[in-house]
């Protein structure tokens, strides 16, 4: 019963991930994926029981890299951002190794490098936080159910629209009519064999043929391509020839047998 | 003694599970008929409550019973072989008025389509939003005019002069644009589409 | 005699126009909010039934408090800006038997956060959330824009007008609140976080 249950109903606070030492060097991510950097860094200084607003950088750095060099062995695709984060780690850190200007005055504050990230962690965790409101809110109406439908909906079997639906319909009808219009080009492709029994069925028929005519009757691409060797095959194979009766006039195709 | 108590404790123990109390057992009946699409039977409401269908239908019927004494805006009735909960006769005449003023919020996926054409593609003829959806959209149009969602923008000057349509600032409103520049575009939403 | 006569026909004339009594407005209420296919509000009540906000206001919060008091398998709640009629959740074991419903897919846990972003910040852009949550929030915002949890608000004047978001009526619904004031505020979360 438990375990049937287990597997539909998700739990914010089971899903949400971990690392899991399995021995000394060989961690393990338990479930899920951190849902990102920030997310991975609240877990981290939680784990090593750091206080927020005096981050061991060194410590924490080191643990954010293991973690990403472990995704990367698991051959799980590291998004950009946990990069990006890292790289923000790795400087944090090395301006925090910096020796203090000597320069500077002695009542000079000094900001803490520390501090825009501590920011943000604290600005996210508070949407962290509002999440699992909304996770609870959202259990608690998955009790409650709306009656079912009744006569009166019947007639008003209707959708409700957003903008975002206009888009996705109007894509969506864009893309009918593309997969349409493939589907004629297909239905009049015309192979190479009955290209050619077709253009000797009209030059013989007439005794010639006006090619620039021919080949302006033709619609698309390939079959202005399939057209093209299809005369030279004639000319080639059967008793028909090219001609041109004066210069920059139309060409022709002649059968030879009809003078 | 001490045995005999558990025996007895035992016995309950096998008991799968303790009957339910009438209450309890009304508050589920009331809570099966309210949210089931179609009339629903006695049997049905045993089955899924796992009671004898004799003492479901007396709950049923009680149940009944109390609405009707109550006199509010529902009934439970007894419809097509099983029960259902509708308005009573009485307020009729108020429902049909709630009917009919409905919100026009709500589009059939015909008038949608027809609609969405008509707000990328404008200004734009009957024949052109027929040559892009490939179906008649005669009743869509009048849908949307009706619900003035779109507007008649005058005659466009090829044969015929078909007339064209755009959308009106209704539209706007309803879809919370501030103009029509402000409609999402394909490339609005191009960076959500890769996963 | 006359007199009599004329007495008579004023009260014929002022019956016309008495109000509807309490009982029967209730009614009207009670059934009206039962059709409605979405949480119905007090105004779109008074409108229907022709009577003052107020008094549809007391009616309603009457008839509710006699549902609570009756404490059966239905409920009537302020939600999304209106009324409705659902079920207890003490019965919703029951419920998900007969619809063999399970509790429906929940969002994933980059949703969830997307959502509060949204929620609290709203209209936001991608850019604003990115910023948050400190990770790219496509996905997650296909998601709800395909759940209709968040709907655009339009573009932002900066550079690039990017798309803004906030959250639906489904949001309120699916959530449980009457409308974005019930959200609690986002700074009582700030004692929550570590000290």
């Amino acid at each position: 019963m438990l375990a049937e249950q287990e597997q539909y109903s998700f739990d914010f606070h089971k899903e949400t991930a971990e690392i899991v030492a399995e021995s000394h060097d060989e961690l393990k991510v338990k479930i899920g994926e951190f849902a990102g950097p920030l997310d991975l860094l609240l877990y981290l200084i939680r784990q090593e029981q750091a206080n927020i607003f005096d981050i061991p950088i060194a410590r924490i750095t080191h643990e954010y890299l293991n973690y990403i060099r472990m995704m990367k062995r698991l051959d799980i695709a590291v998004a950009a951002d946990f990069l990006v984060m890292a790289a923000q780690l790795i400087e944090i850190k090395s301006k925090m190794l910096l020796p203090r200007d000597p320069m500077a005055a002695e009542d000079e504050e000094i900001e803490d490098p520390r501090k825009e990230l501590v920011d943000r962690l604290l600005e996210y965790e508070k949407f962290k936080a509002a999440a699992e409101m909304l996770y609870e809110r959202s259990t608690i109406e998955h009790a409650v159910f709306p009656r079912g439908t009744i006569e009166t909906d019947e007639h008003n079997a209707e959708v409700n629209a957003t903008v975002f639906d206009i888009l996705t319909v109007f894509q969506k009808i864009l893309a009918r009519h593309k997969d349409e219009v493939k589907m004629e080009i297909h239905r009049e492709e015309i192979s190479l064999a009955d290209m050619i029994r077709n253009l000797r069925t009209r030059i013989f028929a007439a005794g010639e043929l006006n090619v620039a005519e021919f080949f302006e009757s033709l619609e698309t691409k390939r079959e202005l391509v399939t057209a093209f060797v299809a005369v030279l095959e004639i000319v080639r194979t059967e008793s028909v020839k090219l001609l041109q009766r004066k210069t920059f006039a139309d060409i022709i195709l002649k059968a030879e047998n009809s003078g | 003694m001490a045995e005999t108590i558990e025996i007895i404790e035992e016995e309950f123990a096998a008991e799968e599970k303790q009957p339910r109390d009438l209450a309890d057992l009304s508050r589920a009946v009331e809570a099966l008929i309210f949210v089931a699409d179609e009339p629903i039977s006695t049997r049905a409401l045993a089955e899924v409550l796992e009671e004898e269908r004799e003492l479901i239908e007396s709950v049923v019927e009680e149940l009944a019973g109390s609405y009707e004494e109550r006199r509010g805006g529902l009934q439970i009735r007894q419809i097509a072989g099983g029960w259902q909960i509708s308005t009573r006769t009485e307020v009729h005449e108020d429902v049909r008025r709630l009917l009919k003023s409905r919100p026009s919020a709500k589009l059939s996926l015909a008038a949608l389509e027809t609609l969405a054409v008509i707000a990328y593609k404008q200004p734009v003829t009957v024949p052109e939003i027929l040559e892009i959806r490939g179906v008649q959209s005669a009743s869509a149009i009048k849908t949307l005019l009706e619900k003035r969602l779109i507007v008649t923008k005058g005659h466009k000057e090829t044969v015929g002069r078909p007339m064209q349509y755009g959308t009106s600032k209704e539209f706007l409103i309803h879809f919370g644009l501030k103009d029509l520049t402000d409609l999402p575009s394909i490339e609005d939403f191009e960076d959500l589409v890769s996963p």
